[in-house]
C-alpha cells in the first residue's frame, strides 16, 4: 500500500476517489449515480493501468464491487433476486457503500481540520516564565544562596564599571585574589557579617570586582564563609563559617593559610 | 467578601501563577497551590478562603479569564492545552517570536493520511486496526507505525473479539500537537464519534425506493456504540444535502 | 501604514515578545530581534518596516507598555528590572506565587558544590572531570552523577588528549531550570568565559593532579581519583584558581 501511495500520491485509497469522483459528478453524495461512478472508476483504473502504476488491491476490490453493483442496476426492479437477501440483511449494498463514502468524508473533513489546527498551532509560543522577581519575602532561616546568585550580582555590578574603565588599568593592578582573600578574612573575623554587595562598594576596577569575586567564590569553596540570603532574590550576605574562625572544620580549611605570597591574576584587560 | 468579588480575585490569583510559571498549570496543580498559599502562616482572609476550592470553580474561572482575552486587543491569550492552562502568543506574531526563540522544535508537518487515520483515531478510540481500514478503505500499518513514534498515539488495550487485536488511542501529545483543551475540543465532535450517518426517509438509489422499508435502521443500530442509544431519524445530521426522491438512475 | 499604527503595532510585537521570552530582554535585545524578523524570507511589510528601528521608539513603545498595564486592572504588568523588560506579577499576588514557586518550581535546591560545578561546566564547556576537579580542588564524581541524573549535564564528547577523557556540558534542562534562553543568557558569560586564570606552579590548595604533594595535602589528595592524570597546564583555563608565585609561562 505504502508503494503506491508513493506512485499515486492524489488518491489515498478506493474512497479517496470515489468521493472525487462524486464530487465530479456536481451531485451530493445520496444522489450518486453509480453506474456512472462505477463506470467513471473503472476507466482511472484502466488510466493507471496505462501509466504503469500498480494497482492496489483495495481498488480492484472496490472495482469488483461497484460492478455487482451496477449489474444489480441494470436489471429490472423486479428480476432484482437481491432484494429479498437485502430485506434479510437488513442491509441494501448501494447504501451499504454509500454509508461508508458519507463517514470517510466525515473524517477527511475532520483530518483537513486537524491540518489547520496543525498549523495554527506551530505559531503558537508557550510563555515559559523566567523565575519571577519576588518582593521580599518574610523567609524563614534564609536561603542558601546559589553560585548563579553570585554571578547575577557581580555581572550586575561590573556594569557599573563598564563605562569607567580607561588605559591606567592596562598599568600593573595591585589587586590580587590572595590580598583579597586575606583583607576579606580580617574583615569577617572582625564583623562576622558582611553584605555582598558591600564588598563591591570601594572596588574601583572592574578587575577589582572580578578578583573581590574570585576571592569570595575561593572562601566559599574551602568552607571558611557562608552565603545566605533572606529571602530569593534578597541581598546576599556573607557570614564567616566554624572553619574562619579557628573552630574545628575539615581540612581544606587547614591548608589555605599555609599560602605562600601568591603573584597577581591574569586577567585579559578587555579593550 | 462576596461571592462575586470572591471569583474576581480568583479569577486573578490564577492568572499571576500562569504569568509566573515556568510551564502549563492543570487545575488540580493550581488548586494545589491555593491551598498552600491558604496554609502559609499569616495567610491573608482572602487566601484562606480559597483553600479547599471546587475544581469547577477555578475551571470556571480560568474560563472566564480565558474570554476576558478573546475580547481584549493583545498580543496574547489564555489557552487550556491538553488540560493545562498558559499564556500563549497570538499566531500573528510567530515572526518576532520565533525571530527571537527560533523555529519550534516540532517535527515535520503530518502527511493527509497520517492525518485521516489519526482523525479515525481521535474520534472513535479506542480503535483496532481492522477498523480503522475499513473506515479509511486502505492499509494503515506504516502510517500507525509513524503515528505511535511520534508519540502521538498509543496502545490502549485490547478488543473483546476474536484474535484479541491490540486497540489505538490518541495520547495527550496529541492534544498538545493540535493545541486541543481536551478530545471534547476535536472539531464536530458529537457527529463523528456517533456514525450519524442514517439513512434519508426516501432512499438512495432506485430500487431501494421501491423497498417495502427495511427495517435497516435496526441493522445501522448495530453498528452504533451501544451507549449512543436509539438514532431517531429525525434528528439525523447528514451531511451536506438533502436526501432525495429521485432515483439516480433514470 | 500610518506612523500611529505602526507604533501600536510595534507595542504588540515587543509585548508578544516578553511574554514569549523565558528572561528579560533588553532594548538592544529587542531591537536585534526586529531586525532579524525584519530580514527573514517572505518577511511581511510591517516585519520590514521594524528593520532597523532608532532604539529610542522602542523604548517608547516599552513604556507606552508599560504604563497601558498601570491603567489595566490585572495581576501583573510590564516592568523595566535593570534595563531589561519583563513580564512581572504585582506583590499582592505574591502570597500564591510564593506558594507555587515554592512547591512546583524546584524539587530540591542544588547544593553549593553541585552549583559550583554545574557553573564550570557551563562556563567552560566541554570540559573533562579532570579539568573539573582541577578548577573545583575537590573529587566532583558524585556531583557529576547527580547533575546527570537530573538532566542538568550529559556527556558530549571525549577529550583529545592522553586517555581520551569524557567531556561534559550542559543540557537544554539546565536552560529551562535557570530560565536561560540560550548559553550567552549566563550571567557575565563573556566575562567569566575569558578569565585564563594561569595555572600555578605550586599550588596553594591540594590538587593532586598536579603537584608533589606537600605532606599536608595528603587527605584531600585522597578525594581526588587517581583517574585524574595529569593536566595540560596549558590546557587548564580555569574559572577560579589559586594565585601562584610565577606564572609558568611568563
Amino acid at each position: 500500500m505504502s508503494e503506491y501511495r508513493v506512485q499515486f500520491e492524489v488518491f489515498e485509497g478506493p474512497l479517496d476517489l470515489l468521493l472525487h469522483l462524486v464530487r465530479k459528478q456536481e451531485v451530493d453524495i445520496y444522489q450518486v449515480n453509480l453506474t456512472r461512478i462505477a463506470a467513471d472508476f473503472l476507466a482511472y483504473l484502466g488510466q493507471m493501468r496505462d501509466l504503469d502504476l500498480e494497482v492496489a488491491g483495495e481498488f480492484v476490490v472496490m472495482a469488483a464491487n461497484l460492478l455487482y453493483l451496477k449489474s444489480r442496476e441494470l436489471l429490472p426492479v423486479d428480476k432484482q433476486v437481491v432484494v429479498q437477501e437485502s430485506v434479510e440483511d437488513g442491509e441494501d449494498p448501494r447504501w451499504e457503500l454509500i454509508r461508508r463514502l458519507v463517514e470517510y468524508k466525515k473524517f477527511k473533513d475532520a483530518a483537513g481540520q486537524l491540518q489547520t489546527y496543525e498549523e495554527h498551532q506551530a505559531l503558537v509560543y508557550e510563555r515559559r516564565a523566567a523565575r519571577v522577581e519576588l518582593p521580599s519575602a518574610p523567609a524563614r532561616g534564609g536561603v542558601e544562596a546559589s553560585v548563579f546568585d553570585l554571578i547575577g550580582a557581580v555581572n550586575e555590578i561590573l556594569k557599573r564599571f563598564k563605562n569607567r574603565d580607561n588605559v591606567r588599568e592596562i598599568e600593573a593592578d595591585p589587586h590580587t585574589v590572595s590580598e583579597k582573600l586575606e583583607s576579606l578574612r580580617a574583615l569577617l573575623l572582625e564583623r562576622s557579617r558582611v553584605g555582598f554587595a558591600e564588598l563591591f562598594l570601594q572596588a574601583r576596577s572592574r578587575l577589582e570586582v572580578v578578583v573581590t569575586f574570585l576571592a569570595v567564590l575561593e572562601l566559599t569553596r574551602l568552607r571558611q564563609v557562608r552565603l545566605t540570603q533572606g529571602a530569593e532574590f534578597g541581598e546576599i550576605e556573607i557570614t564567616a563559617a566554624p572553619a574562619l574562625t579557628g573552630e574545628p572544620e575539615p581540612p581544606p580549611a587547614e591548608i589555605v593559610p599555609e599560602a605562600p605570597t601568591p603573584a597577581p591574576l591574569e586577567l585579559p584587560l578587555s579593550a | 467578601m462576596d461571592q462575586q468579588l470572591l471569583f474576581t480575585e480568583l479569577k486573578y490569583i490564577l492568572e499571576s501563577l500562569l504569568m509566573a510559571a515556568p510551564k502549563p498549570l492543570s487545575v488540580t496543580e493550581l488548586r494545589e497551590v491555593l491551598g498552600k498559599a491558604a496554609e502559609e502562616e499569616g495567610a491573608s482572609e482572602a487566601a484562606r478562603a480559597f483553600r479547599k476550592l471546587d475544581p469547577k470553580r477555578i475551571q470556571a474561572a480560568l474560563e472566564e479569564l480565558s474570554q476576558d482575552y478573546v475580547s481584549a486587543a493583545r498580543s496574547y491569550r489564555v489557552a487550556c492545552v491538553a488540560g493545562a492552562w498558559q499564556f500563549v502568543t497570538l499566531p500573528e506574531f510567530a515572526p518576532w517570536v520565533r525571530a527571537f526563540l527560533g523555529v519550534k522544535n516540532r517535527p515535520t508537518r503530518l502527511s493527509l493520511p497520517a492525518l485521516e487515520t489519526l482523525a479515525v483515531i481521535a474520534y472513535r478510540q479506542p480503535v483496532t486496526r481492522a477498523e480503522m481500514e475499513q473506515i479509511r478503505g486502505v492499509a494503515v500499518d506504516g502510517v500507525i507505525a509513524t503515528l505511535k513514534e511520534r508519540g502521538l498515539i498509543d496502545e490502549v488495550g485490547r478488543a473483546d473479539v476474536v484474535g484479541r487485536p491490540m486497540q489505538y488511542g490518541t495520547t495527550s501529545a496529541f492534544l498538545e500537537y493540535f493545541g486541543l483543551a481536551h478530545l471534547d475540543g476535536l472539531p464536530a465532535a458529537d457527529e463523528l464519534r456517533r456514525i450519524p450517518v442514517v439513512r434519508p426517509e426516501s432512499v438512495v438509489t432506485a430500487d431501494a425506493a421501491q423497498l417495502p422499508l427495511p427495517h435497516g435502521v435496526a441493522a445501522q443500530a448495530a453498528e452504533v456504540p451501544a451507549t449512543t442509544g436509539p438514532v431517531e431519524q429525525s434528528a439525523a445530521p447528514v451531511l451536506e444535502a438533502e436526501p432525495t426522491s429521485e432515483s439516480p438512475r433514470s
